[in-house]
């Protein structure tokens, strides 16, 4: 009997398949690896599991028991642990009291702490390393901690399985190394570890098994090192053979002064941080791509150049420190933004958006604006009249760039374009963009983690891991020196 | 925590020790507490009234060499503040008796407390039928409560008196429709109306009763009008400018007669834009009316030392402080038994008219003794933004006047 | 006869919920703020007109104006000195700030009440009418006043309309209404677009406010009883959605005045209220709620 | 685990410095803390919907006065013992609180504030429609008091007091609270430590129902008249939410001080006269935008306010 089983699962929302027919198991000691991009239905296979979602057909088995359509709490004490990403403790109990809470048994009645409860909790506060910090309050510990009580609390009721969100997001490198073995711990005693994350890299050393998922379904499975050399699985994340078409750094007249400039920024959310010493540079006409993994903190970097966020560091356009700039000044002074959520006025037709971007236009520079993204983008003057809420997702996309386009920027960011787009609309996108490039100088600092999708645009690329800079160089050098960090 | 409480504590201690002094023997001052809502309008001139009758009684000497103590309490229109105050007062003060409230909801929380503390207690304006009701129901325990003002069944017998002179005989009315607001003091007030109006010759279409909540009139009068009545017999307190101000814009061709406690104000005239044109009222006082011969010298005195009219409660409230010590006086002593039968006895010619109270045998025991030779009220209407009085004849200094809109006798 | 009366009057008051409620939509949907201070600033308004006609002999126009103009600057005080406070600081964790939003602005207005009562009494007052007299309508005498109120309260409703509609201003605060950030991201300054919107949400109030102390009279004891009005009917039609607001109006409106004429006036609110409750278990994000 | 009880301690030195209280200070003080400390049992148990189980409850005087009603009624019509009198009560304000967990299970935010608040202005209507029953509007004068000595009716509000804020407290403190407050907190993550969120915070309405209800019940007894405006009134709420947010949510025993403090100032100011209300309001309003900790935050130090 597997401790886990999963068997042709599906979950649609609404005309959304979220997963279609995913079937895996994980055994007692054993650890699988989920992987997928974002979107690609890691989470809802997890929330199934979990029973926060209820599927839409198939079986979820624990220990052989059919637990599918259950409420978490008893799938939870069926044996099922798990270990969030984002931790919430209680702020007004010690480290010993959230473990001991993990511990206690959902009665009405659990009225005085049990003292066999509290040697528990502290046994498994040493097993996971917070052995010196049983006293203290959550708000006063670092974020690795914080995480180590996450999962010691998955521990807790000695879960037969045990699943792991993105168990590396936020952690420095040696962090990283102790986080590995509580999760290596947890096979040595048995347990089916499921652990979910963006790639295979960061579980290659601890998973026995990797399940790659993209758009809903499986598309791999096996050892991670054949996972990483999967031909599906590489195109996924590197996409085929690229041409580039990469201008030098020395092409640009403003080398001494860049016309943006990120210097050593560093992010902190809470605890965590997100960007690390973050340095980078784009020229007045450049196109420069970051690309990274999600999570590796990409739209960070691209909100704290918008202002959206504090950080520290030095961020400066032409020269001139954006410090303390409002975020509205910084978009009106021409650093503009089309975000990762497209942050679209979703019940204004596709026009009225794209009115709201030519706020500064006289009526003349709108007209011609328009004319000019209408060629750009063909498909959103079909659809002037439609509310931007119906359109799709690829039109949602193209009328999130037309609008930053609209207000004439100086510097475009483009964040995740491509996310959850179908192939088809992604070289849309990508025509149009290149358009764009071989019609107008306009500076474009492109966020991507489909490197097939950016490497073709791109003057320069920047790999973003784990909230630092890896690795910069022209798109052509990307396959050969960064390509494997990034399955 | 102990911060706070020790401000309080020090606080409170300061005032009572300014209030309260020791018990005496004989010549120590007669205690009177009084308990009132001193934001209202009606409320504030409560304690007013009272310390003008004390220090009118003390410049005289006061009650066999004993002077007139009161002592205040503001209970915020709210009967937990008012029980507090109420054992504050017997408990801590001493006092010898409370006058307190206006507000039926108040004095009738008020009761049985006066009963469990044996302290005499009398209102200078409720108009609950309850509170004596309560009194008849059990004597024994309840006889400590005396209902200082007009009950509303006494209310409703005093309109129907008066709209049989100014209605029925002057303008021939034959029917009329009741319009109360949903409280407990109108229950009894309505069915007053309901008994008393037939008697004198209108014939009630209907009793409307509507949500003391109500804002919006419009549903209310439509539905009063399409009934054809003649006049319309009110028993309102907690609205009036609302429906005054909406009788005026609609042109309800009714004129409005009864109680409108509101418009008793002095102010109301200017609250209602003077919408209060020709509003028909009972009260027991008005502006230059000598009642009695008390009338218009305690109206004046009160004017002199607070700048303004006091309100009904202030003419019950002075009077009753008289009362209180008359009957100290026929008690011959402080027991408060004996200071019951006292007050029983009382035969004592006030502000608002001769004041007797209706003897054990009466289902209102304690009650105020109406009609003529006793309280009669008064009948008044607005007029060009002053009260004048219209009723009784000899009282009168006004004629009756109505605005443009309203038909008298003609809306058939 | 007795048709026309309820949907006559029905249609009177229930414009005056509307108008009430509409900018106390308006405020939750742009700014996403719950502002419990609202009876509070329409009673300021109208006991503002009624002070300035009875105390300074102002005109009936120039009472009202004075009355709007007092709520406007109440409202801007309420965002500058209390909600603003709140939304800036870091002291609270942001899932807190809407139970402390309310409990401020929820103590601001019984500051309101209060400093209303002790000033100027809590007697009810009315603001002195701009027009008088009585027209007939279908048969139905119905007061100018009335009619005034109605139309008053459709031109401001249409006014918002287009302005938000038609206007540059209005576009913007509709975008934001929708998305904050992306107004943001296309450098427009947030907390000047909160700042019209307290505006116009500051005169609405206040010309529904003056409305009310002129159709039906207001005592500062309204305060918490507009404040509940103008919350049901803005849940009732579906937080944030202006449309949903003015249908639920009618609907409150209309159930009340059938209610009073029909049944009897003594149970007016009651209908109203137990159709929140039930539409609150059945459809809890009210008749053209989005979320 | 020391330190978590350490206000309760100080609390309860406090309270038993409190029952010395009669021995020197007057009436009308005993009288005004009677008041206080039934309104503080009231904050406390608002607190812990709020502070704990995370439902914003606009109506607590739906359960204030259904306890306080029930146990009134009972005692006009048939005079039975004012212990059943008062149970009656405080078992009807538990299927209240029932009645209002219905839809706090199902809507969030706003939505649930709403449902509360129109829960108070229905019994606020059915107890004038039924004014027979009720008193109506200017209230139901009961037949029994439990004492008329202000001495013994300040012990037993204290007692009271000092009783429920034991148990709550505790109880905030127990494993169960904690259990309730994970919950709050986040429902999906409680759920996956295996803990039944709708069991639990179901049995923090029945907790908070059954200690309103039965400090309503109570006080009918001590003031001897149930009416809409000490029991059941809007604002009546208000008071008793500004007095635990005032106090510190989240700390329970802030309830209890937020309430003292609210009616003490109250009583401080009085020769203000109207003013009073406004500045009590003014200055809450004060603590909650400068110290949003509340009281208990202040005494705590900053130690607390996160």
């Amino acid at each position: 009997m597997k401790a886990l089983e999963i068997e042709g699962l599906t979950k649609r929302f609404g005309g959304l398949t979220a997963a279609r027919d995913i079937s895996f198991s994980v055994e007692g000691g054993e650890i699988l690896g989920l992987i997928g991009p974002n979107g690609s239905g890691k989470s809802t296979v997890m929330k199934s599991i979990l029973g926060v979602e209820r599927p839409t057909s198939g079986s979820v088995r624990i220990k052989g028991v059919e637990v599918a359509g259950w409420p978490p709490h008893k799938i939870a004490r069926l044996g099922v642990g798990m270990v969030f990403q984002h931790s919430r403790p209680l702020h007004r109990q010690t480290v010993l009291e959230n473990i001991a809470l993990a511990l206690t048994p959902d009665s009405l009645w659990r009225l005085l702490p049990d003292p066999a409860t509290m040697a528990k909790a502290r046994a498994i506060a040493e097993r996971v390393g917070l052995s010196g910090v049983l006293d203290r309050k959550p708000a006063t510990l670092p974020f690795a901690d914080l995480r180590r009580i996450e999962l010691a609390k998955a521990i807790a009721r000695d879960p037969a399985v045990v699943l792991v969100d993105e168990p590396f997001a936020g952690l420095t490198a040696r962090e990283t190394g102790a986080f590995s073995e509580l999760i290596a711990e947890m096979r040595h005693d048995g347990r089916a570890v499921l652990i979910v994350d963006h790639n295979v890299k960061s579980m290659a050393s601890l998973a026995d098994r990797v399940f790659a998922m993209y758009v809903g379904e499986r598309i791999a499975e096996g050892p991670p090192q054949a996972v990483m050399n999967d031909e599906t699985v590489r195109r996924v994340y590197l996409g085929g053979a690229l041409t580039t078409a990469s201008r030098p750094e020395s092409a640009f007249k403003d080398a001494a002064t860049p016309f943006l400039e990120v210097e050593g920024v560093d992010v902190f959310y809470d605890r965590a941080q997100a960007l690390e010493k973050v340095s980078l540079h784009v020229h007045q006409g450049e196109f420069v791509a970051v690309v990274g993994l999600n999570g590796a903190g990409k739209t960070t970097l691209f909100n704290a150049i918008s202002g959206l966020i504090p950080y520290r560091g030095v961020i400066r356009r032409e020269g001139r420190s954006l410090a303390g700039v409002s975020p509205a000044s910084i978009a009106a002074g021409g650093i503009v933004q089309a975000p990762e959520g497209r942050d679209l006025f979703t019940d204004m037709t596709v026009a009225e958006n794209l009115d709201m971007g030519a706020l500064r236009l006289k009526a003349g520079e709108r007209t011609e604006r328009l004319d000019w993204l209408f060629d750009l983008f063909p498909r959103l003057k079909e659809r002037l009249r439609q509310t931007a809420g119906t359109l799709s997702g690829g039109e949602q996309q193209m009328l999130t760039i037309a609008r930053a386009l609209m207000t004439k920027p100086d510097l475009i960011i483009l964040d995740e374009p491509t996310l959850g787009l179908a192939p088809i609309v992604m070289e849309q996108i990508s025509k149009a963009l290149e358009r764009l490039r071989q019609t107008t100088d306009i500076t474009v600092l492109l966020g991507e983690q489909n490197v097939t999708f950016a490497l073709p645009h791109a003057d320069r690329v920047y790999v973003l891991e784990h909230a630092r800079i890896v690795w910069e160089g022209p798109p052509g050098r990307f396959a050969e020196e960064a390509g494997g960090r990034y399955i | 925590m102990n911060h706070s409480l020790r401000g309080a504590g020090f606080g409170a201690a300061l005032a009572v020790s300014a209030l309260a002094t020791p018990v005496l023997a004989d010549d120590a001052p007669i205690k009177i507490g009084v308990i009132a809502e001193n934001q209202a309008v009606a409320g504030s001139s409560i304690p007013q009234a009272a310390q003008l009758a004390a220090d009118e009684i003390n410049a005289k000497g006061g009650i066999g060499g004993r002077k007139i103590q009161l002592v205040s309490y503001d209970d915020h229109s709210s009967s937990a503040e008012a029980v507090r105050a109420f054992q504050r007062a017997v408990n801590e003060d001493h006092v010898n008796a409370v006058i307190a409230s206006y507000a039926s909801e108040v004095v009738l929380a008020l009761e049985p407390w006066a009963a469990r503390l044996k302290t005499v207690m009398i209102t200078p304006g409720a108009a609950s039928d309850v509170i004596t009701e309560n009194i008849a129901k059990n004597y024994e325990a309840n006889k400590y409560t005396f209902h200082g003002y007009l009950t509303s069944g006494s209310l409703a017998r005093l309109v129907c008196a008066s709209a049989k002179d100014m209605m029925v005989d002057a303008y021939k009315m034959k029917t009329a429709v009741v319009m109360s607001e949903d409280a407990a003091w109108t229950k009894p007030l309505d069915a007053g109306y309901l008994k008393c109006l037939p008697e004198i010759g209108l014939k009630v279409l209907d009793e409307v009763r509507f949500s003391p909540n109500t804002t919006d009139f419009t549903p209310i009068f439509n539905k009063i009008e399409g009934l054809k009545p003649d006049v319309i017999i009110t028993g309102i307190s907690h609205v009036g400018v609302q429906p005054t101000v909406q009788w005026k814009s609609q042109q309800v061709p009714i004129p409005m007669f009864g109680i409108s406690s509101q418009a008793t104000n002095s102010t109301f005239w200017k609250d209602t834009n003077g919408a209060a044109d020709g509003v028909l009222f009972q009260a027991v006082s008005g502006p230059g009316v000598a009642v009695t011969p008390k009338t218009l010298p305690f109206v004046d005195a009160f004017q002199k030392k607070f700048g303004n009219a006091p309100s009904y409660a202030g003419y019950t409230a002075y009077d009753e402080v008289y009362m209180i010590a008359e009957a100290v006086k026929r008690a011959g002593s402080m027991d408060e038994a004996k200071l019951v039968t006292a007050m029983e006895a009382t035969d004592y010619v006030g502000t608002i008219g001769r004041i007797e109270f209706l003897p054990k045998s009466d289902p209102h025991v304690h009650g105020l003794r109406i009609g003529k030779g006793y309280i009669t009220g008064l009948f008044l209407q607005w007029q060009d933004g002053k009260q004048v009085n219209l009723w009784p004849a000899d009282l009168a200094n006004g004629k009756i006047k109505f605005p443009a809109f309203v038909k008298v006798g003609s809306a058939k | 006869m007795l048709g026309w009366q309820i949907l006559i009057d029905g249609f009177a008051i229930s414009s005056l919920y509307a108008l009430g409620a509409t900018g106390f939509t308006l405020i939750f949907g742009v700014t996403g703020v719950l502002n419990l201070s609202h009876g509070g600033l329409m009673v300021a308004a109208a006991v503002g007109a009624w002070a300035a006609g009875s105390y300074w002999g102002f005109g009936a126009l120039a009472s009202a104006a004075v009355g709007v103009g007092a709520c406007l600057i109440l409202a801007l005080a309420t965002y500058g000195l209390i909600v603003r406070r709140l939304q800036l600081t870091t002291k609270i964790r942001e899932e807190e700030k809407e139970i402390f939003i309310l409990t401020a602005t929820l103590l601001w207005g019984i500051m309101i009440q209060e400093a209303i009562a002790y000033l100027f009494t809590n007697n009810a007052k009315t603001v002195l009418p701009i027009v008088e007299g009585v027209v007939e309508l279908a048969g139905v005498r119905t007061p100018k006043n009335e009619l005034f109120t109605a139309l008053i309260c459709w031109i401001a409703i249409a006014g918002l309309w287009l302005a938000v509609n038609r206007s540059r201003v209005g576009k913007i605060l509709l975008a934001a209404s929708m998305n904050p950030r992306g107004v943001t991201l296309l450098g427009v300054e947030l907390s000047r677009v909160y700042l019209a919107v307290w505006v116009i949400y500051g005169a609405l109030a206040g010309v529904a406010g003056v409305l009310l102390g002129m159709f039906l009279g207001v005592s500062s004891y309204s305060a918490g009883p507009l404040t509940a009005s103008a919350f049901s009917i803005v849940v009732l039609g579906g937080l944030g959605s202006v449309s949903g607001s003015l249908i639920a109006a009618y609907v409150v409106g209309y159930l009340e005045t059938l209610t009073a004429y029909l049944i009897s006036p003594a149970y007016r609110e009651i209908p109203a209220l137990l159709l929140l409750v039930i539409v609150m278990y059945v459809r809890p994000r009210g008749l053209l709620g989005r979320r | 685990m020391a330190r978590a009880f350490g206000p309760l301690l100080i609390a309860l030195v406090v309270a038993f410095c409190l029952a010395f209280l009669p021995l020197w200070v007057s009436g009308y003080i005993l009288g005004l803390l009677t008041t206080a400390y039934y309104f503080g049992v009231f904050s406390m148990a608002w607190d812990l919907l709020f502070g704990f189980a995370n439902e914003v409850n606009f109506g607590p005087t739906f359960l204030i006065g259904l306890g306080a009603y029930t146990a009134g009624i009972l005692d006009s019509l048939y005079q039975p013992p004012i212990a059943v009198c008062v149970a009656a009560g405080a078992l009807a304000a538990v299927l209240g609180g029932v009645v209002l967990a219905l839809p706090a299970l199902r809507v969030r935010g706003p939505y649930f504030g709403l449902t509360t608040l129109v829960a108070v202005l229905i019994l606020q209507n059915f107890i004038v429609v039924f004014a027979d029953l009720t008193g109506g509007e200017i209230g139901l004068t009961v037949p029994d008091v439990i004492s008329v000595s202000d001495k013994v009716n300040y012990w037993i509000a204290l007692g009271f007091m000092s009783f429920s804020g034991l148990v709550l407290y505790g109880l905030s403190r127990s494993p169960v609270g904690l259990i309730l407050q994970a919950s709050g907190q986040d429902a999906v993550q409680a759920g996956a430590l295996g803990f039944n969120v709708v069991k639990h915070k179901l049995a923090s309405f029945i907790v908070s129902a059954f200690f309103s209800g039965l400090a309503g019940a109570l006080m009918v007894f001590y003031l001897g008249v149930a009416s809409v405006g000490t029991f059941v009134d809007i604002a009546v709420g208000v008071q008793v939410i500004v007095g635990a947010v005032l106090g510190g949510r989240r700390t329970i025993l802030g309830g209890a001080l937020g309430a003292i403090f609210l009616i003490g100032a109250g009583e401080l100011l009085r020769p203000l006269g109207d003013l009073s209300n406004f500045i009590v309001s003014a200055v809450a309003l004060v603590v909650v935008l400068v110290f949003p900790g509340g009281l208990m935050g202040l005494l705590g130090g900053s130690r607390e306010a996160a």
